[in-house]
């Protein structure tokens, strides 16, 4: 079996794919998203700690 | 009667105060000072039952409130910053309900002689919606005239009150405090009951 | 065996052990999506009847098992939360909803791009589809509902109540669809009449455990953040070496 | 202290949602004449052939009747919520349960009733046979309360919120399914000629799990919100 076969998938690629594509966009957008919160709360909480120092 | 024993309150996840010890015996008359946003009103609304304490309990009669439930609701009246009156309803109507609610039974003598003590004469059957802020209060004032339940929890009596107003509701509390009744309330303005010593509690 | 749960439900504590516990999970479904999918479309053989397209089946049926059985976790710990009024379980239903709610659409998504070429229709109401729909509606409500109410505590009970109807009703709703699908004699197509080669069910189970794993490792970073949200002003918070550079 | 009996609780407050209602009588018009003003649009989007007409009439009146309920279940709550009449509503020295009952009824009975009335003339421009409209009647009498009682438990968990509306169609919609299939299932069982009495069966028990159920947690989500 060859790998231009194995793509085509019996006539089935765009279906398989893009299952499976969908799938790989959702946990990547999905990490991304945890990633970037986690940065904005961590920005966040640094913002605070700085206006504490600020006050004492 | 009610005993408050390390309460502590919280709104969201911030704390507003902590270790919170009283009591209030008959005859008390208790005002509770603080600054905008010390947790004045959330202490009341504690007492009420509407927010669950953080920690602490809450006793009436050496009971839990949230034990007792309706039979503690059935001997005390709250009156909240909202007047808690329905515009399209004329006062008569008004307190005819809230009393009904409260499961005193009145009859519309009572209310009206009551309407009349709080200076409504003549505005005792227009709607609501007509009456001025001051007028609107007494309305909502008039509830404790038609109850008979002996603890009193007051958010702010006195707002958009006139002078008249004022010495009316000293008036009143003070003969509620004479028949045994206890009042714990808010203010910004000073309330001064002849012959009672005024208690503080001063929430930082 | 006395473990102190108490003490794993603190958010401080429980910080501290998320953290340890995200790569050993994200490794796993690292290596677990590699062997599956490995499986899934090297092993496995060509179905006879569905020829290649059957191979969907080992992403949407994870998707849609888990999507249901996340629901029902977070509807456990809402409850949790609501009942013994520990913050921890209500975070942890907030941080499972949104992965719930991405793997509801995921099986939506990979449910209608089987259901095309094997029955015609990219779209077909029969009760299972339909649930799924709805399980998705059920998800977007318990999150729109969470992130309206801003007062934290109030947001965590009202969905939690919310959430535990919901798991109350998605039965009801499941029966109530079946009964009106085969009342309209609609599409009953059954996905797997025949019995399943070795490789396709090892292939499903470890694609299973691999999206279980992402599901867990995923939550598991969700909850990290929203402890450091929701516990922005205490004392442990600021002592953390992140927080502290 | 005479205390007030529970029915009393229930015939006050009933009495006391039915006056607000006839003060506000525009409030409660404005729901009737969308369900009628949705249901007439059908035909006009669809075509006027009457064979397709009379097949839909079922779920349109029924989708319509649910849309309509929705609109209408902003006013359960929040009036009093703004006022401060609920906070005293919680402090009555009886089970709030048994209030929020009362609240429902007079609700359903201004929203609810009046659709149920209304559907049958709605029904006609379908050109449903009678008996089909019998069966409506019947079963909008059962599925209207149980709209009612689920929409009472969003309405509650969203008191207060911005966008409230929208957020309490997206709570409870999903929820109503079940009374949607069975509702519109009973109507098209008679218009096909099958048996009618398991559709109204099964509402019915759903409007029994409603009542046993629905105030109870109610009553709960107001005191969740009222916090």
């Amino acid at each position: 079996m060859n790998w231009g076969e194995f793509f085509a998938m019996n006539g089935y690629a765009w279906y398989i794919w893009g299952s499976y594509g969908m799938a790989l966009l959702i946990f990547i957008i999905e990490i991304v998203m945890v990633r970037h919160r986690k940065m904005l709360t961590l920005q966040q909480l640094h913002l605070m700690r700085n206006a504490e120092d600020d006050m004492t | 009667m009610l005993e408050i024993s390390n309460l502590a309150c919280s709104r969201g996840d911030h704390l507003l105060f902590s270790d919170l010890n009283f009591s209030l015996s008959a005859g008390d008359l208790l005002q509770v000072q603080g600054a905008n946003g010390s947790g004045k009103t959330s202490l009341l609304r504690t007492l009420c039952g509407f927010m669950m304490p953080a920690t602490g309990e809450i006793r009436w009669c050496g009971q839990n409130i949230r034990e007792l439930g309706d039979a503690f609701y059935a001997e005390m009246v709250y009156l909240g910053h909202l007047n808690a009156i329905k515009d399209e309803l004329n006062a008569l109507e008004n307190l005819r309900i809230s009393a009904g609610l409260a499961g005193c039974k009145v009859d519309d003598k009572q209310v009206i002689a009551a309407l009349r003590r709080m200076g409504l004469r003549g505005r005792e059957t227009l709607p609501v919606k007509v009456l001025s802020q001051g007028q609107r209060r007494r309305v909502a004032l008039t509830r404790l005239l038609l109850s008979n339940a002996p603890l009193w929890i007051l958010d702010e009596p006195l707002t958009a009150l006139d002078v008249g107003a004022v010495g009316l509701m000293q008036e009143l509390i003070g003969e509620h405090l004479l028949n045994n009744g206890m009042v714990i309330y808010t203010t910004h303005q000073p309330l001064e009951v002849a012959g009672v010593a005024t208690r503080w509690l001063a929430l930082s | 065996m006395a473990i102190n749960w108490f003490k794993y439900s603190s958010p401080s504590t429980f910080y501290g052990v998320a953290g340890k516990m995200v790569p050993w999970f994200a490794w796993s479904a690292t290596i677990l999506f590699v062997a599956g999918l490995y499986i899934s479309f090297f092993v496995a053989p060509t179905d006879v009847q569905q020829s290649e397209a059957y191979r969907i089946m080992f992403i949407h049926v994870p998707a849609s098992i888990l999507s249901m059985f996340i629901y029902l976790v977070m509807a456990g710990y809402a409850a949790l939360g609501l009942i013994f009024n520990t913050r921890l379980s209500s975070m942890m239903a907030s941080a499972l909803a949104p992965t719930g709610a991405l793997l509801a659409f995921l099986s939506l998504w990979t449910g209608a791009l089987w259901g095309k070429p094997m029955w015609g229709a990219w779209w077909v109401w029969d009760a299972r589809l339909t649930s799924e729909l709805i399980l998705l509606f059920l998800y977007l409500g318990f999150i729109a509902l969470h992130a309206s109410i801003d007062d934290p505590r109030r947001a965590d009970r009202a969905s939690a109540l919310l959430a535990i109807i919901g798991s109350v009703n998605v039965p009801i709703i499941y029966f109530s669809v079946q009964w009106w699908n085969t009342l309209h004699q609609g599409a009953s197509v059954k996905f797997t009449g025949t019995s399943m080669h070795v490789a396709m069910q090892q292939g499903m189970y470890t694609m299973m455990l691999a999206v279980w794993s992402y599901a867990i490792a995923v939550s598991l970073l969700r909850v990290r953040c929203i402890i450091l949200e929701r516990e922005c002003k205490a004392q442990w918070v600021s002592e953390l070496a992140e927080v502290r550079q | 202290m005479n205390k007030l009996s529970l029915l009393g609780l229930l015939s006050l407050v009933i009495r006391r949602d039915l006056v607000l209602a006839m003060r506000r009588r525009a409030d409660v018009l404005t729901t009737l004449i969308f369900f009628v003003i949705v249901v007439s649009l059908f035909p006009l989007g669809v075509g006027p052939e009457m064979d397709m007409l009379r097949k839909m009439a079922p779920g349109v009146v029924w989708v319509a009747a649910l849309l309509a309920s929705m609109l209408s279940l902003g006013r359960m709550f929040s009036a009093d919520y703004l006022d401060g009449t609920l906070e005293q509503m919680m402090l009555v020295p009886q089970s709030l349960s048994a209030l929020v009952l009362a609240k429902i009824l007079a609700h359903w009975m201004v929203s609810g009733l009046p659709l149920v009335i209304m559907a049958p003339v709605l029904g006609l421009q379908f050109d449903m046979p009678a008996q089909a409209l019998w069966v409506l009647i019947a079963a909008l009498l059962l599925g209207t309360p149980i709209l009612s009682m689920i929409g009472a438990v969003g309405a509650a968990l969203t008191l207060g919120l911005r966008g409230g509306g929208a957020l309490v169609s997206l709570l409870v919609l999903p929820l109503c399914i079940p009374v949607l299939v069975f509702g519109a299932g009973a109507v098209e069982a008679i218009v096909s000629g099958t048996s009618v009495g398991s559709h109204l069966s099964l509402l019915g028990a759903l409007l029994v799990m409603a009542l046993v159920f629905t105030p109870w947690v109610t009553a709960l989500a107001l005191r969740i919100s009222m916090e």
